[in-house]
C-alpha cells in the first residue's frame, strides 16, 4: 500500500529529543521530521536530476516572514499565525523562546551548534507578542540565519514540556525524550528502541506541503548484508545510508542517490606534535605518497567526488575543493630525500572500527604505499567508543585518518573547526597565526563583501602547501529507493521523510 | 532342562580372536542345583550370558548348541528370547547395588518385569511387587516399595535383584557371583534366602562363584572350569575328598578351611617347609585408645572409638570386624595417612599421633611403616608401568640410582615371584594376582619393620590368594616382619596371623589368640561372625 | 523433600557470592573500556567544557571508589541506573529485551534438543557403525563454523536466493501488529491472544535464527548425549534389566536414557550461557531485537549503566537457571541433595 | 610429566618410542575420521610452518585493478575488495590462527589445571572460593566477556588469547577438579604418600597426568573454539589488526559480501576455518585415545 512506506536503516536511534546529553546522530531525524523550525533551506536540482537542499536560499518553516535590521543586529520573525502543534494548540512567540532558551541553555552540542549563529544566551530571544518573535546578536553573522535552519532550534510545544518538567529537570527532557510535542509533518506513532520508529502524518501540518505517505516505518537492521538483501528483493523502499561498495552495485537494480556530502571531506591528518610532520618536506612527501584514485576506486567505489590533482590557480570559494596534489612516487621520494627523514620513520596509521567500511581499505593502500617510502606504518584499530577521545578530544594520533563535515556550508565555518588550533575537528594540532586571523575575520562575514573571497583564496593556499590535513575525497550519502520516490538529500544526512512519496511515477 | 552341547563362544577384539568357551557340555534336571566353579577369567560368566543371549558387543556362539526345554536358545528369535528372560531363566549379578537402576522406585522395578511378562496388570502390579517383596523377606515390604537403591543397604539390595529376578516364576535362575562384595555375615543370609527359594518353588539354579566353600555347599553337583573348558565335575563331597584333576585338586586344597595350614592351601609339589621366625617380647607398635571421627553434612560421624592393642616384633596381629567398622580407618592412622582425633600410636615408643599426616612423608619412619592395599588395582597408578611403581619409594626414600636401582627391583620382583618380562606393564595388562605381587614388592621396597595389609587377598581367587598368603608367610619369616592384617575373613586370618582383633563399630570386642577366639569365641558377635564362615567339606587326608 | 529443599536453599546462598563478584567485576570492567563517556555523549562539536558538564551530569568525575558505593547503594534500592545512549532505565530497557533473546535462546535449545538428543541416542546404541561416524561429521560441522556466517548463508539461501524465509527484519513483520504484551514471548503471547496469524507470523521470523542458533549447538549436546548413554547402556542395572527380559525401548528410555539424562541437563546449563554469548551476533545478523545487540552497542559507547546491568541480569539468569538445573536434577535424580550425590 | 618419576633406563627409549607410534597408529587405524583429522592436522602445520614461502602472492600487497576478482587459474580463491589474493592470505593466516587457539588454549590449561588440580586435592575453602570464582567467569555470557575484555585491554592478538584463555579457564579448572578429586581418595595416591612423595609431589606426578584424557578432548574442542572466539570478535570490530590476514577476520568481513555475490571472500577463509575446527574437534577422541595408557597393549 503507498499509503506505508518502510525504510530501513543501520544505525539506532536513541532518543526523540535532539537537545538530551547522549541523543546519538541518527535520532536527529526526529527533530526534522517531527519538529518544525523557524526556517529551513531551500531546495534545488542537482545535474543529475535528484533533489538537494538548497544553502543559498532560505525558506520560511514556522515563520512566515522575516526581516533583518540595517545594522544586522536584530533578527525579527512573524510566525505563521495558522500554524498549531499536534495537540491543536497554537504555535506561539512564547513556543519558540521556550526552544531557544533551552537549546542554549542544555549544555552540550546543541548549545554550541547554537553559538556557531551567535546565539548565546536566552536573553537574547524575546516574545513580543503571540506571532512576532526577536533575535538580538551580539554581532552581525552571516551564520545566524542559516543556523536557524539547522535540526537544532526546533520550535516545541512549551505548555505540554513545562508541564512536565521538574525543578531538576525543568527542560522536560525526561518526558520529550520518549514523547515529542511538536507541530511537525510526522507524529510518533510508536517507537521501540533498537527496532523500529513508527511515523504517522499529522494533517494539520501547515508548515509546507502536507506529505503524500499516511505511515513511515522505519526499521533499524544493523547487518549492512541483510539490509542490502531486503532492499534488493523489494521488501523495504527506503534503504538509508547504504555502504559506497552496494550503491556502486545496486544502482542497476533499483534507485540510488548518491550525493556528495557537502562541506564534508575525507582527510588524512597529519599530527604536528609527532616530530616528522612538524617537517613540511615530510608532509608533502606523504601527500604525494597517496593513491588518491585507488583509494577512490576501492574504499569509495567512485562514489562522491574526487579532490586530488587540481592544476589549476585557486580562483572560487567553492569548499571542499581538489588539493594540488597527486599520487606521484619520484616526487615523493625526492621530497623525502630532502626532509629530516631521509631514511623514513615508523609511525601508526590510526582508524576507527566503526567507520572501518572507508577506513581500512584506505588505511592498507596508503601503508602499502608509504612503505615504498620507507615510512612504516602499523594500522591500529580504535574502538568507536574511544575514537573521538583519541582524535579529536586528546588529539594524539600521530597519523589517522578523519572526516569533517560542517552543517553550515561556507568554507570559513570549516575552516573555523578543522584549522584553527585547539578546536575540535583540528586533529592535527595545526596551528598557522594567518590562518587564525583570517578565519576570525571571515567567519561572520557576508560572502558577497568583496573582502571575503581574496582572503578565502589566502586560507586555502595556505592550508594546501601546509598540507595539515591531505583532502582524499568527498564521500557520498548513498540511498537506495526502491518502490517509492521523492527523496531529497540534506546536509545533515538525516532522512527527511517529508517529501518521500509512493511508487515510482 | 537345560543341555549345552560342545558350546563355544569367541569374542573378536584388537588382539584377535578370543576364544572364551572351548567346547562344553551340561545338562541341568528339573530341581538341580548346580555350581560353576572356576578362576577368574575361566569363562563362567561368558557361559551364562550366552544361555540368555546377553553377550557383549563382538561375543558370540560359535559352535554347539544349547537346548531350553526343546528351545535352541542359539536360535530362538530375540522377541521370544525376550519371553524367556526373565520368565523361564533369571540372572542375579554381584554388585547388587550397581545392579538397580539408581533412580527409579525398587518398587517399580519389580513392577516393570511383572508387566512385561504380563503378570500384573496396571493395577494389581503394586499388589504383587509387595508380594515380590514379601517373598525375599524384606521388612516392611510397602515402605521399601518406594525406597530408591542408594536409601537400601548392600544386602536389601541384593533382596530386590532377587525379587525381580524371582518375580516371574522363573523355572531356572543364574546367580553370577551373588555375594562377592557382601559383608560375611549378609552373604550368608542371601545365600540362605536364594536357597530356601529355589527349593521351595523347585527351580534349577546355577550358582557361579569362584568359592569352591561356597559352591559345595549350596550345590547338588558343580562343575570346575578352567580356560574355557570344563576339567571337572562331580557331587561336593567326592570332589573335595577326591579330586581328580591337577586343577581341582589346587582348587580344593587353596580353600582355606578348618585345620587347614597356610602352607596346605598350595599344591603339594610347592609347599616347601616354613622358615622359623621369632616374635620378639618387647612391643613394636602400642595403640593407645586410638579414635577418629569424621565431620559429615549430618554431624560428626565416630568411625573409631578407642582402639588399644599392641603388636610386638616379628608378630602378626589379624584384625577383623564387618564391613564399616572402623578397620580401615585404624589402618590408615597407624601408616599416618589419616590424622587421629584422639590416642597414641606409639612406635618403639615415638608417638606417631602427634606428627601429622602431612609432613609425614619426609619423617626417616617413613620408609619403616608400609602398606598394602585392598584393591591392588586401585592402589597402582594406571599411568605407571609396574617397575615405575616398585621404583617409586627406592627413588623417594632412598638413594639408589641406575644399576643399583635395577638390581634391587629385579631383587623384589623375584622376592615376590613376579617375573621380569612383567616389569615394563601397566597394571591394566596384569592379572589380579600379578598386581598384588607388583603392591608387595611396593611395600616391602625400603624394608619396612611394621606392615599393614589391608584385606590384601579380598578381590583375588582362592588359589591366588592362596600363593599370596605363603608369600606374605614367606616375606614375613625372611624379612622378621610385624604384620597389622585387617581381614573380614576368619579363614584367613586364622592362617597367617597368631592373635586376632574383633572389631564392631569402632570398638573393640575380643582380643585373643587365633584359634582360642575361632574356636570358644566369647563374644557373641564373633560367634556370629565364626559361623557364617562357609565351611568346605573337609579334604581327604592328602600326604 | 525437606532435604531438597534445604539443597536448593544452600545453591541459593552460594549464589550470593557469585552475585557480588559479578558486580564488582562489571564494575571494574566498565571503567577499563577505553572509551570516555563523557566524551562519547557530549555528542559531536562538544567543547572541553560541555565535556566536563556531561561528565559532571554522570557523576564520573567522582573518585572510583565514590562511583561504586553509589552505584551498590542504587543496585540496593533495585534501580539498574539508566542507559545513558537509550536514555530509558537499563530495568526497562532489559525488561523490553530479555524476553527477545529469551524466546530465541531457548527455541534454538528446544530445536536443538529435539535433533541432538536422538542423534546422540541412535549414535550410543551403534557405537562405531556408520551412522555413529556421520552424526560426529554432522554436529562436528555444525560448531566449526562462526554463527553469523551460518546466519548470512541461511538468509542469502532461503531469503534472498529462494524467497521462502521471511525478510530478517526482527520478531515480528511489520505487517503484523504485537501480540498483547503478557510473558514478552510472542509466541506465547500470540498463543493467548487465539491470535493465529500473528502466531504464525512470529513462528515465521524465528525460524532462521533459531536454526543458526541450534546448528551450533548441536554438538555439545549431541556428543555428551552420547557419552551419557553409552556410560548408561554399559552399566550394570542395564544387564539387569535385560536379563529380566525387559523390551529394548524400556531399557532404553525408561533406563538407560533417564539415567543418561542428568549429564545432559548439566551440560545444557554450559550450552545455554553459551548460545547467550552467541546470540550477540545472531542478533546483530537477524536484527533481532535483542539483549545480545543491545550489549554490544552499549559496550562499543561506554555506556556503564547498561553493560552493568546488562552483565548483571545475565548473572541472575544464570543463577536463575542453574536452580532450574538443580531443580530438574532433583526431580530426575532421588539422590539430590544426599551425600550420594 | 610422569617422565621424571620414570627410574633410569626403564626401557630403551628406541623401544618405547617404536611402541608409541604402534599405539599411534593403532588408534588412527581404529578410527578412520581420527585419522583424516591427523592428516588434516599435518596440513595445517605445513601450512603454518611453510605456507608464507610457497604461496604466490604476498598477502599484504593490494591491487585496486585486480579487486574483486572470482576464483580464477591465477587467483585460485579470488581476490578481496582491495584486490589481495584471498588464496595466500587464507594459508598465510594458518600461523596466526593455530598460534591465537594453541597459545589460548595453552594458557587456560596451564592457568585451569593448576587451579582446578589445587582446589581438588585440597578441597575445604579453597575449592570453595575457587568454585564461587568459576561461578563468577561463568555467570558472564562468555563471548560478551571476551569482547569485554579485549575491548578493555584493546585488540591486539595477545589480548584475544587472553581473552579466549580466560574464558576457558573454568572449564579445565572443572574437569581437573572433578577429575583429582575423586583421586584423591584412591589407593594409588596413598600409595604414593606412602612411597614418601609430598603432596605436591602426589598431586603433579600422580594425580594429575590420570586427568589427560578427558582434558585432552576438552582441548580439542577449545582448540576449535578458540579460533571461532577470534571470529566473532572480528565481526565485531574487535579482532586482529588489519592487514594482517586471520580467518575469522576474514569471514567476519567478507560476510558483508554474500549477499552482493562475492561469495568466495567469506567461503573459503571460511572452509578453512570450519576444516581447522572440525579436524581439532575429531582429533580430541584420538588424542585420548593415544594418552590414555589403558588402550595401550
Ligand atoms: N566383551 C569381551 N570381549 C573380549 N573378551 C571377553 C569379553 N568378555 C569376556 N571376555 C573373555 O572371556 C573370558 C571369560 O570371561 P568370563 O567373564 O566368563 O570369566 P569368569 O569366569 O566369569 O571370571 P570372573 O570370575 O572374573 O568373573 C575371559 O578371558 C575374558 O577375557
Ligand atoms: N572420610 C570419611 N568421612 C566420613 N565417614 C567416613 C570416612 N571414611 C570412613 N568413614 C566412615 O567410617 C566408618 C568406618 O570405615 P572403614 O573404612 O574404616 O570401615 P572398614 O571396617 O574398613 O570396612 P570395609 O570392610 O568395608 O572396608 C564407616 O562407617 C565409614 O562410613
Ligand atoms: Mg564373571
Ligand atoms: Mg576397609
Amino acid at each position: 500500500a503507498s499509503d506505508t512506506l518502510v525504510a530501513v536503516t543501520g544505525q539506532t536511534i536513541n532518543s526523540l529529543d535532539l537537545h538530551r546529553t547522549g541523543t546519538n546522530r541518527a535520532s536527529y531525524q526526529v527533530a526534522i521530521n517531527c519538529y518544525d523550525r523557524l526556517i529551513t533551506f531551500g531546495t534545488k536540482t542537482l545535474p543529475d536530476g535528484s533533489l538537494s537542499f538548497d544553502y543559498s536560499k532560505l525558506e520560511p518553516e514556522l515563520a512566515e516572514s522575516w526581516s533583518v535590521s540595517d545594522d544586522g543586529l536584530t533578527i525579527t520573525f512573524k510566525l505563521k499565525p495558522n500554524a498549531i502543534f499536534w495537540d491543536g494548540s497554537k504555535v506561539t512567540a512564547e513556543d519558540v523562546k521556550w526552544s531557544f532558551d533551552r537549546a542554549v541553555s542544555v549544555g552540550g552540542f546543541p548549545s554550541t551548534q547554537m553559538k556557531a549563529g551567535g546565539l548565546v544566551r536566552p536573553d537574547q530571544f524575546t516574545a513580543v507578542d503571540d506571532e512576532t518573535f526577536v533575535i538580538a546578536l551580539d554581532r552581525p553573522s552571516k551564520l545566524s540565519l542559516p543556523d536557524l535552519a539547522v535540526p537544532v532550534p526546533f520550535i516545541i510545544n512549551s505548555k505540554v514540556a513545562k508541564a512536565q518538567a521538574s525543578a531538576e529537570d525543568p527542560w522536560a527532557t525526561e518526558y520529550l525524550h520518549t514523547t515529542p510535542a511538536g507541530s511537525g509533518a510526522y507524529k510518533v506513532a510508536r517507537w521501540d528502541p533498537g527496532q523500529q520508529l513508527v511515523y504517522e502524518r499529522f494533517d494539520g501540518w501547515t508548515s509546507g506541503p502536507l506529505p503524500k505517505v499516511r505511515r513511515i516505518i522505519l526499521r533499524e537492521v544493523p547487518s549492512p548484508a541483510t539490509r542490502r538483501a531486503l532492499i534488493e528483493r523489494g521488501d523495504v523502499h527506503v534503504s538509508f545510508d547504504i555502504p559506497d561498495k552496494d550503491a556502486a552495485e545496486l544502482s542497476e537494480k533499483v534507485k540510488v542517490h548518491s550525493t556528495p556530502i557537502a562541506n564534508t571531506i575525507h582527510v588524512v591528518g597529519l599530527n604536528y606534535d609527532f616530530e616528522p610532520f612538524q617537517d613540511a618536506n615530510v608532509r608533502k612527501a606523504v601527500a604525494y605518497a597517496i593513491p588518491y584514485k585507488e583509494i577512490f576506486e576501492t574504499a569509495a567505489y567512485g562514489r562522491g567526488a574526487p579532490l586530488w590533482g587540481e592544476t589549476e590557480e585557486i580562483a572560487g570559494t567553492e569548499w571542499p575543493r581538489k588539493s594540488p596534489y597527486v599520487h606521484d612516487m619520484e616526487k615523493a621520494k625526492e621530497l623525502l630525500a630532502a626532509s629530516a627523514y631521509p631514511d623514513g620513520f615508523e609511525v601508526p596509521l590510526s582508524i576507527s572500527t566503526d567507520l572501518a567500511s572507508w577506513m581500512e581499505p584506505t588505511a592498507l593502500l596508503i601503508q602499502e604505499s608509504l612503505g615504498k617510502l620507507g615510512i612504516k606504518t602499523e594500522i591500529e584499530k580504535i574502538p568507536g567508543a574511544n575514537w573521538r577521545t583519541a582524535v579529536l578530544v586528546e588529539k594524539r594520533l600521530p597519523l589517522h585518518l578523519e572526516n569533517f563535515g560542517g552543517w553550515l556550508d561556507t568554507p570559513d565555518y570549516y575552516f573555523f573547526w578543522a584549522y584553527l588550533e585547539g578546536n575540535l575537528f583540528n586533529s592535527s594540532n595545526y596551528r598557522n597565526e594567518e590562518i587564525e586571523a583570517l578565519t576570525a575575520e571571515t567567519l561572520h562575514m557576508a560572502q558577497d563583501d568583496p573582502e571575503y573571497a581574496p582572503k578565502i583564496r589566502r586560507m586555502f593556499e595556505i592550508a594546501m602547501e601546509d598540507i595539515p590535513r591531505i583532502p582524499l575525497y568527498q564521500p557520498a550519502l548513498n540511498v537506495a529507493i526502491n518502490g517509492a520516490d521523492g527523496y531529497e538529500f540534506w546536509f545533515h544526512r538525516q532522512l527527511d521523510i517529508r517529501t518521500l512519496t509512493g511508487a515510482e511515477s | 532342562m537345560l543341555s549345552i552341547k560342545d558350546l563355544n563362544i569367541a569374542f573378536g577384539t584388537r588382539r584377535g580372536i578370543v576364544n572364551a568357551v572351548q567346547g562344553i557340555s551340561v545338562e541341568l534336571a528339573n530341581g538341580e542345583r548346580l555350581g560353576i566353579v572356576g578362576e577368574s577369567g575361566s569363562g563362567k560368566s561368558v557361559t551364562a550370558y550366552a544361555l540368555m543371549r546377553l553377550l557383549d558387543k563382538g561375543g558370540s556362539i560359535k559352535a554347539g548348541e544349547a537346548v531350553y526345554r526343546g528351545i535352541d536358545l542359539r536360535r530362538v528369535a530375540e522377541r521370544d528370547m525376550r519371553d524367556i528372560r526373565g520368565r523361564e531363566i533369571s540372572m542375579i549379578f554381584q554388585n547388587p547395588r550397581a545392579a538397580l537402576n539408581p533412580i527409579r522406585k525398587v518398587g517399580h522395578q519389580i513392577e516393570d518385569v511383572l508387566r512385561q511378562h504380563g503378570r500384573a496388570t496396571r493395577h494389581d502390579a503394586r499388589v504383587k511387587a509387595i508380594e515380590a517383596l514379601e517373598a525375599v523377606k524384606i521388612r516392611d515390604p510397602e515402605a521399601r516399595y518406594e525406597a530408591y537403591p542408594f536409601e537400601l543397604s548392600g544386602g536389601m539390595c541384593q533382596r530386590v535383584v532377587i525379587a525381580i529376578a524371582l518375580a516371574c516364576d522363573p523355572r531356572l535362575l543364574i546367580a553370577d557371583e551373588p555375594t562377592t562384595g557382601l559383608d560375611i555375615t549378609t552373604q550368608k543370609a542371601v545365600m540362605d534366602l536364594v536357597d530356601g527359594l529355589v527349593r521351595a518353588r523347585a527351580m534349577s539354579s546355577i550358582l557361579i562363584t569362584h568359592d569352591l566353600g561356597l559352591a559345595s555347599q549350596y550345590c547338588d553337583r558343580i562343575i570346575v572350569m578352567k580356560d574355557g573348558v570344563i576339567v571337572e565335575e562331580g557331587k561336593p563331597a567326592d570332589l573335595f575328598a577326591d579330586p581328580q584333576h591337577a586343577y581341582t585338586n589346587k582348587l580344593v586344597d587353596a580353600t582355606p578351611r578348618r585345620g587347614a595350614t597356610i602352607r596346605s592351601l598350595l599344591p603339594i609339589s610347592q609347599r616347601t617347609p616354613l622358615e622359623k621366625r621369632t616374635i620378639g617380647n618387647s612391643p613394636m607398635l602400642d595403640v593407645i585408645n586410638l579414635a577418629k571421627s569424621f565431620e559429615s553434612k549430618s554431624g560428626p560421624v565416630q568411625a573409631v572409638k578407642g582402639v588399644s592393642f599392641t603388636i610386638r616384633c616379628g608378630e602378626s596381629l589379624g584384625l577383623v570386624g564387618e564391613s564399616g567398622c572402623g578397620k580401615s580407618t585404624t589402618a590408615s592412622m597407624i601408616v599416618r595417612l589419616l590424622d587421629a582425633t584422639s590416642g597414641g600410636i606409639f612406635y618403639r615408643g615415638e608417638d606417631l599421633a602427634k606428627l601429622p599426616s602431612a609432613g609425614f612423608a619426609r619423617h626417616p619412619l617413613r620408609g619403616k611403616i608400609q602398606m598394602v592395599f585392598q584393591d591392588a588395582t586401585d592402589s597402582l597408578n594406571p599411568r605407571h608401568t609396574a617397575r615405575q611403581t616398585i621404583a617409586e619409594p627406592l627413588l623417594r626414600l632412598g638413594d639408589l640410582r641406575g644399576g643399583k636401582l635395577r638390581d634391587r627391583i629385579d631383587m623384589l620382583a623375584g622376592l615376590t615371584g613376579l617375573p621380569q618380562h612383567l616389569l615394563d606393564r601397566f597394571p591394566h595388562q596384569l592379572s589380579g594376582g600379578q598386581k598384588a605381587r607388583v603392591g608387595i614388592a611396593r611395600a616391602i621396597a625400603t624394608d619396612p619393620e611394621l606392615l599393614v595389609l589391608d584385606e590384601p587377598t579380598a578381590a583375588l581367587d582362592v588359589s591366588i590368594q592362596a600363593v599370596v598368603l605363603n608369600l606374605l608367610a614367606d616375606l614375613r619369616a625372611r624379612l622378621g616382619m610385624s604384620y597389622l592384617f585387617v581381614s573380614h575373613d576368619l579363614n584367613v586370618v586364622r592362617l597367617l596371623c597368631d592373635r586376632v582383633v574383633v572389631m564392631k563399630e569402632g570398638k573393640i570386642v575380643e582380643t585373643g589368640g587365633v584359634d582360642a577366639v575361632m574356636d570358644s569365641p566369647c563374644d557373641p558377635y564373633t560367634r556370629e561372625l565364626v559361623s557364617a564362615a562357609p565351611q568346605a567339606p573337609n579334604r581327604k587326608l592328602n600326604a | 523433600m525437606a532435604r531438597r529443599s534445604a539443597a536448593i536453599a544452600g545453591r541459593i546462598a552460594q549464589a550470593i557470592p557469585v552475585v557480588i563478584g559479578v558486580v564488582v567485576i562489571s564494575f571494574l570492567l566498565t571503567r577499563a573500556l577505553p572509551g570516555d563517556p563523557a566524551v562519547q555523549f557530549a555528542g559531536a562539536a562538544a567543547t572541553p567544557e560541555s565535556i566536563e558538564e556531561v561528565r559532571r551530569s554522570l557523576g564520573l568525575d567522582k573518585p572510583l571508589p565514590e562511583q561504586f558505593v553509589i552505584y551498590v547503594g542504587q543496585l540496593l534500592e533495585g534501580d539498574l541506573g539508566r542507559s545513558v545512549s537509550t536514555g530509558r532505565p537499563v530495568a526497562t530497557e532489559l525488561a523490553a529485551r530479555l524476553p527477545a533473546s529469551l524466546e530465541l535462546t531457548l527455541s534454538a535449545l528446544l530445536l536443538s534438543c529435539l535433533i541432538a538428543v536422538p542423534l546422540g541416542v541412535l549414535a550410543a546404541t551403534r557405537p562405531g557403525s556408520l551412522v555413529d561416524q556421520f552424526c560426529r561429521v554432522l554436529v562436528t560441522a555444525g560448531v566449526s563454523l562462526p554463527t553469523f556466517f551460518t546466519g548470512i548463508v541461511l538468509i542469502y539461501v532461503f531469503y534472498y536466493l529462494l524467497g521462502i524465509a521471511p525478510s530478517p527484519l526482527g520478531r515480528l513483520d511489520f505487517i503484523y501488529v504485537d501480540p498483547p504484551h503478557v510473558t514478552g514471548f510472542f509466541l506465547i503471547d500470540a498463543a493467548f491472544d487465539a491470535d493465529l496469524e500473528t502466531w504464525l507470523g512470529a513462528l515465521k521470523q524465528l525460524i532462521l535464527p533459531a536454526i543458526t542458533l541450534a546448528l551450533f549447538t548441536l554438538a555439545p549436546i549431541a556428543r555428551m548425549t552420547r557419552a551419557a548413554m553409552l556410560a548408561a547402556l554399559s552399566a550394570d542395572y542395564i544387564r539387569t534389566a535385560r536379563a529380566a527380559g525387559l523390551a529394548p525401548a524400556t531399557v532404553l528410555y525408561a533406563y538407560a536414557f533417564r539415567n543418561a539424562l542428568l549429564p545432559v541437563v548439566t551440560t545444557l546449563g554450559m550450552v545455554f550461557s553459551f548460545v547467550l554469548g552467541a546470540n550477540v551476533l545472531v542478533e546483530k545478523v537477524f536484527a533481532w531485537p535483542g539483549i545480545g545487540s543491545f550489549a554490544v552497542e552499549a559496550l562499543v559507547v561506554s555506556d556503564y549503566a547498561a553493560v552493568q546491568g546488562f552483565v548483571l541480569a545475565m548473572a541472575l539468569l544464570f543463577v536463575f537457571l542453574n536452580l532450574l538445573i538443580d531443580l530438574s536434577y532433583s526431580v530426575i535424580d532421588p539422590r539430590f541433595g544426599t551425600s550420594s550425590k | 610429566m610422569s617422565e621424571t618419576a620414570l627410574p633410569p633406563g626403564s626401557a630403551s627409549p628406541a623401544g618405547s618410542l617404536w611402541k608409541s607410534l604402534a599405539h599411534i597408529a593403532y588408534v588412527l587405524r581404529e578410527n578412520p575420521l581420527t585419522a583424516v583429522s591427523f592428516g588434516m592436522f599435518a596440513f595445517f602445520i605445513g601450512s603454518a610452518l611453510f605456507g608464507p614461502a610457497l604461496v604466490p602472492y604476498d598477502p599484504l600487497e593490494t591491487n585496486a585493478a585486480a579487486a574483486l576478482q572470482p576464483p580464477s587459474f591465477s587467483h585460485w580463491f579470488g581476490t578481496d575488495n582491495v584486490g589481495r589474493d584471498v588464496f595466500s592470505r587464507v594459508i598465510v593466516a594458518t600461523r596466526l590462527d593455530l598460534i591465537i587457539s594453541v597459545s589460548a588454549v595453552a594458557l587456560s590449561f596451564v592457568v585451569g589445571s593448576f587451579a582446578g588440580a589445587i582446589a581438588g586435592y585440597r578441597g575445604g575453602w579453597t575449592d570453595i572460593l575457587l568454585n564461587r570464582l568459576l561461578d563468577t567467569i561463568m555467570a558472564f555470557p562468555l563471548f560478551v566477556l571476551a569482547m569485554g575484555i579485549v575491548a578493555a585491554l584493546g585488540n591486539s592478538v595477545a589480548n584475544i588469547i587472553y581473552a579466549t584463555a580466560i574464558i576457558n579457564i573454568p572449564f579445565y579448572a572443572r574437569l581437573v577438579r572433578t577429575e583429582v578429586n575423586i583421586r584423591r581418595e584412591a589407593g594409588f595416591t596413598q600409595a604414593a604418600k606412602l612411597a614418601g612423595n609430598s603432596d605436591t609431589r602426589v598431586l603433579a606426578f600422580h594425580i594429575f597426568p590420570n586427568a589427560l584424557p578427558p582434558m585432552m578432548v576438552q582441548v580439542s574442542l577449545n582448540l576449535g573454539w578458540a579460533v571461532l572466539n577470534a571470529a566473532g570478535l572480528s565481526f565485531i570490530g574487535l579482532g586482529v589488526r588489519p592487514p594482517t590476514p586471520e580467518w575469522g577476520i576474514m569471514v567476519a568481513e567478507g560476510a558483508n559480501f554474500i549477499i552482493s555475490g562475492e561469495w568466495w571472500l567469506a567461503l573459503f577463509p571460511g572452509l578453512w576455518l570450519m576444516l581447522a575446527v572440525f579436524t581439532f574437534n575429531l582429533m580430541g577422541d584420538g588424542l585420548r585415545d593415544i594418552v590414555d595408557p589403558r588402550r595401550r597393549t
